[in-house]
């Protein structure tokens, strides 16, 4: 009997998952093994913002419980770091030093929070977003009633920020270019939503660049923001929302094509046949733009897993890289997004 | 068991050389030390040296706990190749600890991580790293997971400096500071960690009266024998007696006593039976293949009247059998073994407290009674750790010795019948009373002679008759429901914890039950037990051997019927494999014309 | 005293160097305990009246050292060849080998016979003499008790002269005895060599106050000391019924004494007998009258007791050899009349006996049933009913005890100074052997009183041996008859002896049985293990835990005490009493702590 | 041999016996062996060695295994021990080492010493225990009527080798000199002067001391060892023997044709005990933690 084919996905995100999903809807028989860096099963990220609603523990959060992963023979590997992968010998290698062989792989390995390089000496006195446990570091050390800065304020930022609001925390909201990543926005555009915010009772702050960050040892607020305008603002947490880096590090030795992130076609496939990649991290190929783009938003994230599983199953469906990328306020007042849907 | 206090269980699993033993060992008595009531039980490889497989599992509780559990609560690998068999045994929502920083390549699955169930919350670390930051090497990475779990689940640290300090206390000064340090790096790596488990450490009970000490079984045992006056000890090392023998080594000199490790476990009854007879108050501590050879010599023992102590620590048997791991299967053997009718008394504490008490009490009996006492136990019971509440140290000691007196002129009978079987025993040193001890059946004087043998056969049964009222010693004792009850289960030696456990189980199920231990194997509290029997309507007897020797001798010998549950699966009874058997039982119980199908 | 022996405390050695004799494998010792030992355990020599080592002659004999055997005799008895012959024999009585459970006794006398006739033609007598010391001694009867005495005086230096008033020496051995019994020239042979030192025989000179006799007083007067070894010369007279004295007998030409009888025989009377000859009397006199009788042609001669031959002061070949010769015994009767008429007796008249209490010697009373009377007839009555001495001879008076027997004090002197007195002369009737006996112990005697000194004192010489000389298989020789003429041979010759003697091999066959009893086994208690393993093979209960032992009055062992407690067990030891020394215990004894000794009684001699 | 005639009176050698006092070492029981045996020398020559020892009954035990040496403290009065076959050596071990006090005599024959109980004998002798062990070496197994031993020669017949003994036999003298005992001495039952002077000094020596004694069965070897041909083949020592000089001992000990009788090697060690003792002190001036648990 044949070994059966062993599929590894690296990332357990949005598209991870839904990749892992997919395949064993598509092959029964085939291993799957999902590598990722969280402590815990998939959740969906967009939904960390309900902590702040009561949802403290994790496994509110589950899009599954763990008991699905065994259930569907999925084998989760969290705490893993992939640091090499050998596209010609199919082997991951893992940071403890394991090497898995694999038949495919498929890349979803997400990005990384961006944090603009003024800000990166600052890193330490910023709270992080983008795991469980830092949303719950941040629910944490933010004082009942207690003020937020916000540094960009991307679509997740957004979410966060008007929860925030919702559970009577306080905003303010430093602008920057990447305030409603990955919505790319004149200032006209801009205005509206901002607007918005305002409305909420956002304090915005346009025109001005955070440009150090300091703490107030002992004293509260904790955080001290200087404006290269010169004026400061205190908060009892300081966040950044300015976006994803891609991490492709890992990918170097794969003999495929990286720019930013992973190059891939429609279908989503690498330059090695056997390499997939899906959500954040790939770039996948316009032939009308005779470029590789960026798709972000759980949305198109959610589609490349599932699209991808379905090519590594041997489909040929591309990605339509045509989405609709649009974001407006409604006439209830809130912000509303193509790639986003808020789900208070 | 309350369940809003403490109840955590951890284990810790590597390598032998790994520490790992010792890390449990410092957990546990950290955790003692914090106040909680610890039961722990360490499992060695079979190896000599080397590779083999050590896992140490610590049940810290706010209240007696009376077993371990089948599921840990915190998992610590300190290598995965042993660690990912039993990694399952974490409960969901528990944590596995491990390094993830190897630093040799493993092929896919070698790294525990592709073991741990999504429930599980996988805790990785670079142990080593941290261990060799901190000390230069490699080899604190035992005490790093420490400060590891210590950091976690934020336990005092000052609580496991202290006991780092002691244990490392004879080595030099360094020692003890880099392990310190090992502790400290691992508390620093462990503190602020995010944690996904739901393992709750609550606060320590208040302290019980007297101090709280952490003991195995094993431990207990020399405790009890230190107290009760032990002078010497004749050792072989054997798993899982071991330890006793290299506690002593330590211990028994600091008394004053004499120590010797014999070339063999024949040598070794033979020494304590040699001892016993100078009237030095003497033990040694074996297991079954040990045991096996010595029966001769206790049967020696047994004739010629010679107080002296014998631990068993029973593991898989037969022969070589499964070494490190537990089993009740020498009950024949410490009951019945050897020729003739032998008749001795065993003692099987259930657990750890009762190995102190038992062990505290056993020379002044084996005196009393002049007859070698073995005090049986086994593996699980020999290595696992619980907090015992030492007595008051004048508890055990030796009561002053009557020299027996005899009349100008006549002969001092070393045997003579007297009414409860016991004869006034002289030891040598004794003026005027010389004789010769034999092996021989002999006359009242002690000379080699058929004549008396059916009186001297029922002298010596007849003597140990009233140890079962023995003051101070716990021979059987019922808990749960009083008065009649469905299901009774009986139980002996370690065993017993996990029925005691199943018995509140099965109370909170609503099921009438009630468990009795018996402590006392040879002679067997007979009257208890038959009103146990009487109470129950029916009586299952759980314990780890094959052929149920314990349910055999006990309905050998009140003559009533008792349904089994033996398992030799190389572990403890598992509570729920009792349980599921109560349940039917206590079905079956209620449902006449079922139970009499089933012919119970 | 031989040239290799030393001398143990407390007797000083007499001659020679303690220090290079013998390598102390010999030792004398008069310690009293050792001479108890001597008496207890070698009961044949302390039976006989002489002392004689019987043990070390048959030992001789064992060895085929025949000249040796009579020589060893002769230290006590310079008649070996006599008493060989007929000696009482009270040693054979005492022999262990005859004591209960062991067996028959050894023929101790037929081996002395044997060590007499067997010896080397031509055997040297070996003697040791003393320098002459001046005195005279004069003895009265050349009897047994005084050729006894003569040859010791006379080894001792003294200047001896013997009387006799019969023409031939020898006393009753030559004229009381039948010469089937003691050929002459053995006799005669002996006392020449008894004499041979210097004592002067003067034969056919009574001494007495009638005419051409000597008076003692004149002996008195000639030597410095006269021993009267006179015997008892006259017989007893029968007591009958309202005849005390028994002067019937003198009516009866055919009733006679049996001492008579025999003396007129053997002084040339010719003698004859009836068909039916009935002899009165228990002793040896009775059957040597009843077997002259035989061969004289009595037909039935019968021998009539008062009790029965269970009782009788004879040995039982004797009453063997009567019966063989169709003697008939006839027990239970008392004579109380003789019946006849004219001269002659028709018949003797017997009360009817029956057995009663004990007497002291160990025979039976017989107590007469009144009424029971009855007749036997008869051609010839010969009374042989004992012996009495005769003091006719004497011219002084002489102190006479309640047996009118010489009284004399323990140096065998008479109330006379000077006069010493031996044999049956002071006994009454006894046996040849005690007369040796008697003869030699006052030689002794007449010396130191003639020195003034004893000059010789008895020891025990003590010799090692590196032997038990024996063999336990030994034990089980049954005794050796005395080969003896045929009946019709015999009561066809008056002189023809009887036993012929053994050969050599008899001799060397009967010598094995000897237990050898003056070996002394002994264990060496330091070197002894108490194995035991010398028990075990012992034949008997020789060999005792022993805790104690008894010390009698005189300072010789009694009983051991025996114990079974081993803490208490001092030395096993080997009683000697019981000990049939045959050696078994010497040969397993694992540490060879068995010594053997050969315990000797003899005589040292002091300065 | 010239050896001169003493005349012995049993009541002066009783009386002299009595007052040297070494009955009080005997039991009262009487000894069972078979008469003869070797045994009865030991013992005597024990209670001898005892009592010019001047030894107190009560403080002297005497440890017997399974042979014909069993029922040997039945028949010396001293506390006595009659264990199991093999086991003398440790159960006088723990006799030893549960009251110091006590001077311990172990006891037993070839068959408990040198076969089932041969594992035994290294370690009583490497640790020197303090006491004396006495083995009476006849060849056989005499208990049990006459099988061969590891002692029995070369080609002896006997009811377990019918055919004849194959085996080689070990050589006890060779054996203890190589477990480091520290005194090791050879005695002959038929001699049991110097036997009892052996056994004194055994006991005298500190520390572990071994004396083979040669014996005969008497029962059931016939034709080996008798008192006879050991009587015949036994010698002294040589004067000049170095006692220190372990190799001379071994090349000695191998001259088996003709067994040498006296003291081959004596050495003073650490006993035993005296290792306890110190470990006492060490233990009672350092506070070392247990290993493991």
């Amino acid at each position: 009997m044949a070994e059966p084919h062993h599929h590894v996905i690296i990332g357990s995100g949005s598209a991870g998952f839904g990749a892992a999903k997919t395949l064993r809807e598509g092959d029964p028989d085939c291993r799957i093994t999902m590598f990722t860096m969280d402590a815990i099963p998939f959740y969906h990220r967009y939904r960390l913002p309900e902590v702040f609603r009561g949802r403290t523990d994790w496994r509110d959060l589950l899009a599954k419980p763990p008991s699905f992963y065994e259930e569907n023979g999925i084998t989760l590997r969290r705490r893993c770091r992939v640091v090499d992968v050998d596209g010609s010998a199919h082997v991951v290698s893992l940071a403890h030093q394991e090497t898995v062989p694999f038949d495919s792989l498929l890349v979803a390995a997400g990005g990384r929070a961006y944090l603009p390089e003024n800000l990166s000496g600052h890193a330490h006195l910023i709270h992080g977003f983008g795991s469980f446990e830092a949303a719950m570091r941040v629910y944490n050390d933010l004082p009942r009633g207690g003020r937020v800065v916000m540094i960009g304020g991307d679509m997740i930022g957004l979410d966060l920020l008007l929860t925030l609001l919702d559970t009577g925390y306080r905003v303010t909201l430093i602008v920057n270019a990447q305030t409603f990543w990955p919505h790319e926005l004149t200032a006209e555009q801009r205005a509206p939503l901002l607007e918005a915010l305002r409305g909420k009772g956002v304090d915005v702050i346009e025109n001005a660049r955070a440009v150090g960050i300091s703490p107030q040892n002992g004293g509260a607020p904790a955080r001290r923001v200087a404006l290269d305008d010169g004026r400061e603002i205190e908060g009892d947490v300081v966040m950044a929302f300015c976006g994803l880096a891609t991490s492709v590090e890992f990918m170097l030795r794969a003999e495929v094509d990286i720019e930013r992130g992973l190059l891939v076609s429609p279908e989503l496939q690498t330059t090695n046949d056997a390499i997939w990649a899906a959500g954040d991290i790939c770039q996948i190929w316009h032939d009308g733009e005779k470029a590789y783009k960026f798709y972000h938003g759980w949305k198109n994230v959610r589609v490349m897993g599932q699209l991808a599983a379905r090519n590594i199953l041997g489909a040929h469906e591309p990605f339509d890289v045509d989405v609709e990328d649009r974001i407006w306020v409604d006439e209830d007042g809130e912000i509303q997004s193509t790639f986003w849907t808020r789900k208070p | 068991m309350n369940k809003s206090g403490t109840d955590i269980q951890f284990a810790i699993c590597g390598s032998a050389g790994d520490g790992t033993i010792a890390s449990g060992d410092i957990m546990k008595r950290a955790a003692a030390a914090m106040g909680f009531h610890v039961i722990a039980f360490d499992v060695y490889p079979p190896e000599i040296r080397g590779f083999g497989k050590c896992i140490s599992r610590i049940r810290i509780s706010s209240e007696q706990a009376y077993s371990l559990k089948e599921q840990s609560d915190v998992f610590v690998s300190l290598n995965d190749g042993h660690a990912i068999p039993h990694v399952g045994e974490v409960r969901d929502y528990g944590a596995v600890i491990y390094d993830d920083h190897l630093i040799a390549p493993v092929a896919e699955g070698g790294h525990i991580s592709a073991h741990i169930r999504p429930a599980q919350i996988p805790y990785g670390l670079p142990i080593r790293q941290i261990s060799e930051q901190a000390t230069n090497a490699a080899r604190s990475r035992n005490i790093v997971v420490l400060g590891y779990v210590a950091g976690l689940l934020d336990l005092p640290a000052e609580a496991f400096r202290k006991v780092i300090a002691q244990k490392f206390a004879s080595k030099p000064a360094v020692v003890t500071e880099s392990n310190i340090r090992a502790f400290d790096a691992g508390l620093e790596a462990g503190r602020g960690v995010f944690r996904y488990d739901d393992v709750a450490v609550g606060a320590a009970p208040t302290a019980a009266d007297g101090e709280a000490v952490m003991m195995t079984g094993n431990g207990a045992i020399v405790r009890g024998f230190l107290e009760g006056g032990i002078q010497s000890y004749f050792g072989y090392p054997i798993t899982p007696a071991t330890s006793i023998m290299e506690r002593l080594a330590v211990e028994l000199p600091k008394a004053g006593g004499r120590f010797l490790q014999t070339e063999d476990e024949i040598a070794a009854i033979s020494a304590t039976i040699g001892a016993g007879f100078a009237g030095s108050r003497a033990a040694t501590a074996t297991s079954g293949p040990g045991l096996a050879l010595m029966t001769e010599m206790m049967g020696l023992g047994v004739m010629a009247e010679v107080p002296a102590v014998v631990v068993c620590s029973q593991r898989g048997g037969p022969s070589t059998g499964l070494p490190t791991k537990t089993e009740q299967s020498d009950l024949n053997l410490a009951v019945h073994g050897g020729s003739g009718d032998a008749p001795r008394i065993v003692i099987a504490p259930t657990n750890v407290e009762g190995c102190y008490r038992c062990a505290g009490m056993a020379f002044e009996i084996a005196e009393k009674y002049q007859v070698p006492v073995v005090l049986l136990i086994d593996l699980y019971l020999s290595n696992r750790y619980e907090t015992v509440f030492p007595s008051d140290k004048n508890v055990f000691a030796p009561k002053p010795r009557e020299v027996p007196k005899v009349k100008e002129g006549e002969d001092y009978k070393r045997f003579v019948l007297t009414e409860d079987g016991i004869s006034p025993r002289a030891l040598p040193g004794d003026a005027g009373m010389m004789y010769t001890a034999t092996g021989l059946e002999h006359n009242e004087l002690g000379k080699p002679s058929d004549v008396l043998h059916m009186e001297m056969n029922a002298k010596r049964h007849h003597k140990l008759k009233s140890a079962v009222n023995y003051p101070g010693l716990t021979t059987s004792k019922r808990f749960g429901d009083m008065g009649k009850v469905d299901v009774g289960i009986l139980g002996w030696g370690s065993t017993f914890g996990e029925i005691l456990e199943t018995m509140f189980e099965a109370q909170a199920e609503g099921i009438s039950c009630s468990a009795m231990k018996v402590v006392m194997l040879s002679p067997l509290p007979e009257g208890e037990l038959r009103a146990f029997f009487d109470d129950c309507k029916v009586v299952l007897v759980p314990e780890l051997n094959y052929q149920g020797q314990f349910a055999n001798l006990v309905s050998g010998a009140i003559g009533r019927p008792v349904v089994r549950l033996n398992r030799t699966i190389a572990t403890p009874m598992p509570v729920a494999e009792i349980l599921s058997e109560v349940r039917r039982l206590a079905a079956e119980v209620n449902e006449p014309v079922a139970a009499a199908a089933g012919g119970v | 005293m031989g040239r290799n022996d030393s001398i143990a405390s407390p007797v000083e050695p007499v001659t020679g160097d303690a220090n290079t004799e013998g390598n102390g494998r010999v030792v004398y010792s008069q310690d009293p305990r050792d001479f108890g030992w001597m008496k207890e355990n070698v009961p044949c020599q302390a039976a006989c009246p002489a002392g004689t080592d019987i043990p070390s002659y048959i030992l001789a004999i064992l060895q085929g050292r025949y000249g040796d055997s009579y020589e060893i005799n002769r230290e006590v008895n310079v008649l070996p060849g006599v008493l060989g012959r007929i000696c009482s024999r009270p040693c054979e009585n005492d022999c262990r080998h005859g004591w209960p459970g062991n067996g028959e006794p050894v023929s101790i006398c037929h081996l002395k016979r044997s060590a007499a006739d067997l010896k080397r033609r031509g055997h040297r007598l070996n003697e040791s003499l003393y320098g002459p010391s001046g005195k005279k001694v004069a003895i009265v009867g050349a009897g047994p008790a005084g050729v006894a005495a003569a040859h010791d005086l006379s080894l001792m230096g003294h200047d001896v002269t013997i009387f006799d008033r019969e023409t031939e020496p020898g006393g009753m051995l030559a004229y009381g005895i039948p010469e089937f019994r003691l050929p002459r020239e053995i006799l005669r042979e002996e006392i020449h060599n008894a004499l041979r030192l210097g004592v002067e025989l003067r034969t056919g000179v009574a001494i007495g106050n009638g005419e051409g006799e000597l008076p003692l007083s004149k002996l008195r007067e000639e030597f410095d000391a006269v021993l009267l070894a006179t015997g008892c010369m006259a017989a007893t007279e029968i007591p009958l019924r309202d005849d005390p004295l028994g002067a019937a007998v003198a009516r009866f030409e055919n009733v006679e004494y049996g001492f008579d009888f025999l003396l007129d025989m053997h002084r040339g009377v010719p003698k004859t007998v009836g068909r039916r000859v009935a002899v009165l009397g228990a002793g040896f006199t009775a059957l040597d009258c009843a077997r002259v009788a035989r061969r004289l042609g009595g037909q039935e001669v019968t021998i009539h007791l008062r009790t029965t031959e269970e009782y009788i002061p004879v040995t039982k070949d004797e009453i063997q050899e009567a019966k063989a010769e169709g003697i008939r015994f006839m027990g239970l009767r008392t004579p109380v009349a003789f019946k006849g008429e004219g001269g002659r007796m028709t018949a003797v008249e017997f009360v009817q006996n029956r057995l009663g209490g004990w007497r002291d010697n160990g025979r039976r009373k017989a107590i007469p049933i009144e009424g029971s009377e009855f007749d036997f007839e008869c051609d010839t009555v010969l009374i042989a009913i004992g012996q009495r001495t005769a003091h006719e001879f004497l011219d002084t008076d002489l102190e006479l005890d309640r047996w009118k027997n010489a009284a004399v004090d323990d140096r065998g002197m008479t109330s006379q100074v000077g006069v010493f007195a031996a044999g049956d002369y002071v006994k009454g009737a006894s046996t040849v052997i005690e007369a040796v006996g008697q003869g030699r112990e006052v030689a002794r005697s007449i010396d130191t009183w003639l020195m003034g000194k004893p000059r010789r004192v008895p020891a025990v010489r003590i010799e090692k041996v590196e032997a038990p000389l024996r063999k336990r298989a030994w034990d089980f020789i049954p005794r050796t008859h005395m080969p003896t003429e045929d009946i019709e041979e015999r009561v066809a010759h008056l002189t023809e002896e009887v036993e012929r003697g053994y050969d050599d091999a008899l001799a060397h066959e009967e010598a094995k049985r000897c237990y050898l009893c003056n070996l002394q086994y002994k264990i060496d208690i330091d070197n002894c293990i108490y194995c035991r393993a010398c028990i075990e093979v012992a034949p008997k209960n020789c060999i005792k835990l022993v805790e104690g032992v008894e010390i009698r009055e005189d300072g010789t062992y009694g009983k051991l005490l025996e114990t079974s407690e081993w803490d208490h067990v001092g030395a096993i030891w080997i009683d000697n009493v019981e000990c049939i020394r045959c050696g078994a215990c010497y040969e397993v004894c694992p540490t060879k702590c068995i010594s053997i000794t050969r315990n000797t009684l003899c005589m040292l001699e002091v300065d | 041999m010239n050896e001169r005639v003493q005349p012995v009176y049993l009541e002066d050698k009783l009386e002299e016996i009595r007052e040297d006092g070494h009955l009080k070492y005997r039991s009262k029981s009487l000894p069972t062996w078979c008469p003869g045996c070797g045994y009865f020398s030991m013992a005597d020559a024990l209670t001898v060695a005892l009592n010019r020892l001047g030894l107190d009954n009560k403080d002297v035990v005497v440890v017997s295994g399974i042979g014909c040496a069993s029922r040997f403290p039945f028949f010396v009065n001293t506390y006595g021990f009659h264990t199991l076959h093999g086991r003398v050596l440790p159960v006088a071990t723990g006799v030893k080492i549960g009251n110091d006090a006590l001077t311990v005599i172990a006891v037993g024959g070839d068959g408990d010493a040198f076969a089932i109980g041969a594992g035994h004998l290294p370690h009583a002798a490497r640790r020197n225990v303090d006491m004396t062990y006495l083995v009476f070496d006849n060849g056989i197994y005499g208990l049990t009527k006459g099988q061969t031993s590891p002692t029995s020669a070369l080609g002896f017949k006997t009811s377990s080798t019918p055919y004849q003994n194959g085996d080689m036999p070990v050589n006890p003298l060779l054996m203890l000199l190589s477990y480091e005992a520290t005194w090791v001495g050879q005695a002959y039952a038929g001699r049991p002067h110097h036997l009892a002077d052996m056994i004194t000094q055994a006991i005298e020596h500190k520390g572990f001391s071994f004396l083979r004694i040669l014996s005969p069965c008497v029962t059931f070897d016939k034709t080996n060892n008798t008192y006879v041909n050991l009587g015949m083949k036994v010698r002294d020592l040589p004067e000049g023997h170095d006692r220190s000089d372990r190799l001379a001992a071994m090349a000695r000990a191998m001259e088996e044709d003709h067994p040498a009788l006296g003291v081959y090697f004596e050495e003073q060690r650490q006993t035993l005990g005296e290792v306890m003792q110190d470990a006492i002190d060490k233990a009672q001036g350092m506070n070392l933690a247990p290993k493991g648990v």
